[in-house]
């Protein structure tokens, strides 16, 4: 580059203090909100085709309360935020125990949500062919277990990388921008909890 | 008065000789960089040559529909022409030429050494670029690998249930899904990086009520991004569901809704539009006050209407439904929303109007360009008023009326602005200005020719000619008005190949521009042209909204009013 | 040579050394592989799976690599850069400024009336307005409601074909809609006066309460019919008259109460600087611009 | 660089002004042979519905009218006062911010043009969409189908397709026709501009709209909202008759297709008609032919057009359609049945007695 030279104003004074947001924390919740854009279509149109059906089983005849994985995925954000704030005061090994229940937490909940789907097509016999309700049941709830699927990812990643001392202080920002993921893929599933099985049942 | 005028060609930046590379080297250095410039650039490439590609469609459609009962084409291909030209100026032109120029320019105007993201930036582009080719593709590979090709035909909103696997069966649907798909996760990709970056990466004393309007735009068009495009990321995974694996969100044979696909696409559809016109707001925003040589009037209004756009645009979608039967009531409200919008959009209009007013006009390309901008958003904002009235819209929406309402928009005010800003920013991209002569000709053949198109096409659908049809009767009276809007079409292609040489050309002949040809007032006109890869050497600061103004009138320095 | 030549000349001859470089993030193929890969990934579903696999491996590929270009450490090249500063250069840095005056850029004109001044002057005029429309109501269908229903009837189509006499009763329905129209019209007029009296030079009030009146009375003449067939009906234009002219009169007399009174020379300006998007002092400029063009001093060289 | 643009102002008006020669020129010889008026002009209202949205539109262009001749004059007005002139100075000009109540005031003044335009608005909405149904009104379901219309009238018993006979309807004791409308497979949209806005057409969803034409005659139009291949062939004609005219038509209708036929090929005809694939789609009343999937053909020769509107019917066309649909209407959804010429002779002279 031979030409470098400029006009830029660099007067003195400018502002005292100059802050600015951080990029990650940005960045993530600009993803959040396009991601709750897509939620809340689904949610939508679960809503809209809630007893519309043309045939059974009915929601009412086959879901019953996931109480034990949304308490799991509940309580994992609470680890995933102790994970963080143990990173923060360069506590590795409270990062790797936080990380290591929440991917523990969230490996449940999957689980949970398997043996769910199982059941729901191997005894009841509802699969997203069948109607309106096992259309939008799966898609909605198969899209937050695909996001769940993808936080788990990430966080095995940190938790091995954690193990292997790879991460320290300087990487709790990066550890907060995925855990701010986590709190949103659980905000998300209060939502279909709500939605789903509280007052579409 | 010797010492009045610097001899540019004194600071010529552009080096004369400059080292041959292979082909492969330099395709190497684009492929794999991250600079946001060269990305932006990238980006306005692969848009311009979509453009010519949905330009071509558009002639052959204009062609067919010249003369009544004309068999230039058939049904099926005519059908497929409208639906690709509609779906690449959307997807492949609109929006990654607006997103180049975003990238481009918002770092250079916040005083920024790059996005705030550069490798997603680099994932948003290539992603967008292969979804493009994805479309197209379907020429070749429709019904996939073993079949003839066939383009999807169901129109640029692919109304279900149309889209069904019953009444579009191959594979020329999921084309159109899986290609929009992509280039919805390049936009969302890029606006994502142009929020981060205007609220996490401003140069020292650049306070958001300091920001170029061109930045406040990008912003709000990024926050739109988001929140329009993700609904139709949702609907078209809905509509892959159905389609791949027998799912019925929008089958109607099994309870499901073909409103429900409507009020999807248009939740993204609507404020799409605003996504569009934002940028060309934006440019409109640093060009008509360079050349009246005069402040923007009412930053702070101006501010407050694209925010308030922004928001009321989210709530208007089902304006483009009033003939579904909605209702009364929804109907209503729908009405009372479309036309609050026309209040912010006015406060702009009057804003440049008295920016203008009062200042020293210097009527250079740019300049005429946003003029024409003015006129033509002007006629394109009152003709939406029209159609906001639900009961005009009954008779208008779907017909030709709504074609040129949307094209006036469209082409009149954002293609207008965009060449605006091509012959602005092009001396600082390439440090090279733009011959004026020939861009003359192309204002006035294009100006020309889009007023004998888009003036004469509104009047078919008074007199009751539907969109998308293939060919017409005689008799109807729509037969010279056809004849002159397809003659208007060719005139404004000329002026768009008159552009293009332009372009070419003055890469290598126009004349030297130095680093502030126009003397303007933001931080881009800081750097040399073209800018070094890094932006700027050394970090500015700034004090008021035109920092340059700052520099060069110390004794009466912006900072002291704001 | 001037000045400002010169330090340009010096600053690409590279006078003000400072080698120095500057961190860039480095380039990568990464981001390219793995839009690649996902958009294979994606073209097996309309071709054949053998491409999705393709996509997988790209896909993979790219994720590690992305991977290890940002960690542990984000992997940067070193640009070098030779910063110097160059003085600003345009063709009207070294004109002669107008001397500043504290008029010279603001927000015009210098005073302007809080938004409040003209609600309350709507408020005000707004229920003066109610007196004559409901004398009106009372003298010919000896009610009060009538008046309140007519105006609501716009919005109400099955009244359209209705009496006077369902007019003449009470109906909720009717009293808040026509609250609703006039609450809405009398604020906004209203602002509308708080905003433009003071651009109107003489007599504020005489322009507030009977030109603004029947020039609007004039424009929903015309228009009514449209707007609101039941009341071009049975409206009374004497009495429409007289309502709007006591909103005006009572919001311009509210308004104006708020209004600091202009100097006389304000009023011998022209509209454009009374409407603000004008400098007041144009005449000054124009002056000075004047005595430029008869000097002596040739022009010409500054276009060459 | 821009004070040498200004000296060359007279290069920036010569293409414009021979451009400018040129375009009047063009559209003065282009309107010289004036149009015939159109007969789906939406101005030319014919019925109550589209009388008032004349009438809005009437409104809302005035205003927008006044509008752009208020702004673009005072544009036009700054763009030429305000230009720069050779022998200005080339100072700048005074730098002025904004004004609190000049802004103001162009924002309240709009938004009371939308209120009003708000008020009218909703008021047509609501006399057209929301107004009870009179006892005398008529009540006809139409099915769009991919690429033609089925109209239903479930109170006379008729079935019949593409060509919609409503009675008209005197003002003083109005008799307007009720349109029920849903789809039996993609979105359609019934437009007839002369009677009223279009509506669309749904399918799983009832839409209704309605008409009440008070002078006979034919009202044209078409599918306004694409469906598939032959969108631009899917017309729509609309037949107001008197009360005379109308009994007499619907009295025709209701009968079945005549069995006794006389003449020996058309009788012939209808063997063959019978025996073939035909009465898989279409329905002869009167006969096995019961298919749904096409349009009712029991009174086919009594209709003007077939294929949905852009055909005249007369016995060669109709014959070059059975033989080929998709010679007269690339697209459509009947298939060519390879008749032999005999075949395609006497299906046509049988189909051609289907009063």
């Amino acid at each position: 580059m031979s030409q470098t030279t400029s006009t830029i104003p660099i007067t003195a004074s400018g502002e005292p203090v100059w802050e600015l947001p951080s990029r990650g924390v940005v960045g993530m919740a600009c993803l959040i909100i396009a991601e709750a854009a897509i939620f809340i279509i689904f949610v939508v149109a679960y809503i809209f085709y809630m007893g519309k059906s043309l045939s059974g089983p009915t929601p009412q005849q086959v879901l019953e309360l996931p109480i034990f994985g949304t308490i799991c995925l509940l309580s994992s954000s609470f680890t995933v935020h102790y994970a963080v704030s143990a990173l923060r005061k360069d506590n590795l090994r409270g990062c790797i125990l936080g990380l290591g229940s929440t991917v523990l937490l969230g490996a449940i909940f999957l689980a949970t949500t398997a043996q769910e789907w199982y059941h729901l097509i191997h005894d009841h016999g509802l699969t997203i062919t069948t109607n309106l309700f096992g259309t939008t049941y799966y898609s909605l709830v198969g899209l937050h277990a695909t996001h769940v699927v993808v936080g788990l990812i990430m966080l095995t990643l940190a938790f091995g990388l954690a193990l292997r001392g790879n991460v320290h202080e300087a990487h709790s920002e990066k550890l907060e921008v995925l855990s701010l993921y986590w709190h949103f893929v659980d905000a998300v599933w209060v939502v279909v909890f709500l939605v789903v099985y509280v007052i579409g049942r | 008065m010797a010492n009045a005028n610097p001899v540019w060609e004194a600071i010529d930046e552009t080096p004369t000789t400059r080292p041959r590379r292979l082909v492969l080297e330099v395709v190497h250095d684009w492929v794999t960089t991250v600079d946001h410039k060269k990305i932006g650039l990238m980006y306005i490439a692969y848009a311009l040559i979509f453009l010519v590609i949905a330009g071509i469609e558009a002639m052959l459609i204009r062609i067919q529909l010249a003369v009544p009962n004309n068999h230039f084409v058939s049904p099926q291909v005519f059908n497929r022409l409208f639906t690709m030209h509609g779906t690449t100026m959307v997807f492949f032109v609109g929006m990654p030429i607006l997103f180049g120029f975003g990238n481009y320019l918002v770092p250079l105007m916040i005083g920024a050494r790059d996005m705030a993201f550069p490798r997603l930036n680099a994932f948003s582009f290539w992603i967008s670029a292969f979804g493009g080719i994805l479309l197209y593709f379907s020429y070749i590979g429709g019904s996939g690998l073993y079949g003839a090709g066939s383009a999807p035909d169901i129109g640029w909103f692919a109304y279900a249930p149309l889209t069904a696997k019953v009444f579009s069966p191959g594979h020329s649907t999921d084309y159109w899904t899986l290609a929009v798909f992509l280039s919805g996760i390049g936009s969302v990709g890029t606006a994502l990086n142009i929020v981060t970056t205007t609220l996490c990466l401003r140069c020292k004393g650049m306070k958001l009520s300091r920001m170029p309007l061109l930045v406040w735009l990008y912003l709000v068009q990024g926050g739109l991004v988001f929140v329009a495009v993700g609904p139709l990321t949702a609907a078209q995974i809905m509509l892959l569901l159905d389609r791949y694996l027998g799912s019925h969100f929008f089958d109607t044979q099994a309870g499901g809704s073909a409103v429900l696909w409507m009020h999807f696409f248009w939740i993204f559809g609507h404020p799409e539009v605003y996504v569009l016109v934002l940028p060309a707001f934006a440019f409109v925003n640093e060009i008509v006050p360079v050349f009246s040589r005069k402040a923007i009037f009412g930053y702070p209004a101006m501010v407050a209407a694209s925010v308030g756009i922004g928001f009321i645009s989210l709530s208007v979608w089902a304006h483009h439904m009033f003939t579904v039967g909605l209702g009364a009531a929804g109907n209503t409200f729908f009405v009372f929303a479309t036309m609050v919008i026309s209040v912010p959009t006015g406060i702009k209009i009057f804003n440049w109007l008295a920016t203008i007013w009062g200042g020293k006009i210097i009527f250079a390309v740019p300049m005429m360009f946003c003029v024409a901008f003015l006129f033509q958003f002007l006629i394109a904002g009152l003709t939406g008023i029209m159609l906001s009235a639900a009961p005009f819209d009954w008779q208008l929406s779907a017909s030709y009326f709504v074609i040129a309402h949307f094209h006036y928009v469209l082409v009149g005010a954002i293609l207008t602005a965009l060449f605006g800003a091509f012959y602005y920013w092009y001396p600082k991209v390439t440090g090279r200005m733009m011959n004026e002569t020939l861009g003359k000709w192309h204002f006035w053949l294009f100006i020309i020719g889009f007023h004998l198109t888009f003036d004469f096409m509104h009047i078919p659908g008074l007199l009751g000619m539907p969109r998308r049809i293939y060919t017409y009767e005689a008799g109807r009276g729509w037969d010279n008005l056809n004849l002159i809007v397809s003659i208007g079409g060719f005139v404004q292609a000329i002026g768009i190949l008159i552009f293009v040489y332009n372009l070419i050309r003055s890469r290598t002949q126009g004349d030297i521009a130095g680093h502030d040809p126009w003397d303007a007032w933001t931080l881009e006109w800081a750097v040399p042209s073209p800018p070094p890869s890094y932006n700027f050497a050394v970090e500015p600061t700034v004090n008021s909204r035109r920092p340059l103004w700052d520099l060069k009138h110390p004794e009466d320095p912006d900072s002291d009013y704001e | 040579m001037d000045e400002v030549t010169r330090i340009q000349q010096q600053a690409q001859h590279g006078h003000a050394h400072q080698a120095d470089t500057v961190h860039l993030p480095e380039p990568t193929a990464m981001p390219m592989v793995l839009a690649l890969g996902i958009s294979l990934l994606i073209t097996g579903m309309v071709t054949h799976w053998v491409i999705s696999l393709l996509g997988l491996i790209f896909t993979l590929r790219a994720i590690v690599g992305w991977f290890f270009d940002v960690f542990p450490h984000e992997k940067h090249i070193d640009v070098p850069v030779e910063a110097g500063i160059l003085a600003i250069t345009t063709t009207r840095t070294t004109r002669d400024q107008l001397p500043v005056s504290a008029d010279h850029r603001k927000l015009l004109p210098v005073e302007t009336f809080s938004i409040t001044s003209g609600i309350k002057g709507g408020i005000a005029g707004g229920i003066a307005m109610i007196i004559p429309a409901a004398v009106f109501g009372l003298a010919r269908y000896h009610s009060v409601w009538y008046a309140v229903n007519l105006l609501a009837a716009g919005g109400f189509v099955r009244w359209a074909g209705e009496s006077n006499a369902f007019l003449a009763q009470f109906h909720l329905e009717g009293l808040l809609a026509a609250t609703g129209i006039h609450a809405l019209t009398s604020v906004l007029i209203g602002l509308l006066y708080g905003a433009m009296l003071p651009m109107f030079p003489r007599k504020p009030i005489l322009t507030a309460g009977f030109v603004a009146p029947l020039l609007w009375t004039g424009i929903l003449y015309s228009a009514i019919g449209i707007i609101s067939p039941i009341l071009n009906d049975r409206i009374s234009w004497r009495w429409f008259i007289l309502s709007q002219i006591a909103f005006g009169l009572v919001c311009g007399f509210v308004v104006n109460l708020q209004v600091r009174v202009r100097t006389p020379q304000f009023r011998a300006l022209p509209f454009a600087v009374r409407a603000g998007i004008h400098s007041d002092n144009i005449e000054q400029i124009e002056q000075i611009e004047e005595a430029e063009k008869t000097k002596p001093v040739d022009k010409k060289d500054d276009y060459v | 660089m821009t004070p040498a643009l200004l000296q060359r102002r007279s290069r920036f008006a010569t293409p414009a002004r021979a451009l400018f020669c040129g375009m009047s020129l063009f559209v003065g010889t282009a309107f010289a042979k004036s149009p015939a008026l159109s007969p789906t002009n939406m101005f030319d209202a014919a019925a109550t519905p589209a009388h008032s949205i004349v009438g809005l539109s009437t409104l809302v262009l005035s205003v927008t009218l006044g509008i752009f001749l208020v702004v673009g004059g005072l544009l036009l007005y700054a763009l030429i006062r305000y230009r720069h002139r050779p022998e200005d100075s080339t100072r700048e000009p005074a730098q002025i911010y904004g004004s609190n109540q000049i802004e103001l005031s162009w924002t309240v003044i709009p938004i009371l043009i939308v209120v009003m335009l708000f008020l009218s608005t909703t008021r047509i909405i609501l006399g057209t969409e929301a107004i009870p149904k009179p006892a005398s009104a008529l009540d006809v379901t139409v099915i769009g189908h991919q690429f033609w219309w089925e109209y239903r009238y479930p109170k006379l018993g008729i079935v019949t397709a593409n060509e919609l006979h409503i009675p008209i309807s005197d003002p003083s004791k109005p008799t307007p026709t009720y349109l029920e409308m849903s789809s039996a497979d993609v979105a359609h949209s019934f437009w007839v501009p002369r009677l009223a806005g279009k509506m669309d057409v749904i399918p799983n969803r009832l839409n209704t709209m309605w008409v009440d034409p008070p002078q006979p005659g034919l009202y044209l139009g078409q599918c306004a909202q694409y469906c598939g291949t032959q969108h631009a062939k899917m017309l729509l004609r609309v037949y107001a008759d008197t009360p005379e005219q109308f009994a007499a038509w619907a009295a025709q209708q209701k009968q079945s297709a005549q069995q006794n036929l006389t003449n020996p090929v058309a009788a012939e005809g209808r063997e063959v008609f019978l025996h073939s694939a035909c009465i898989n789609c279409h329905t002869v009343a009167g006969t096995i032919a019961n298919g749904r999937f096409g349009p009712d053909l029991t009174h086919l020769a009594s209709r003007d057009t077939i294929g949905a509107g852009p055909i005249k019917n007369t016995p060669e066309n109709l014959r070059s359609w059975i033989d080929d649909p998709n010679i007269m209407k690339p697209g459509a959804l009947m298939p060519s049945m390879h008749l032999n010429q005999h075949d395609l002779d006497v299906i046509t002279a049988y189909l051609t007695t289907l009063q």
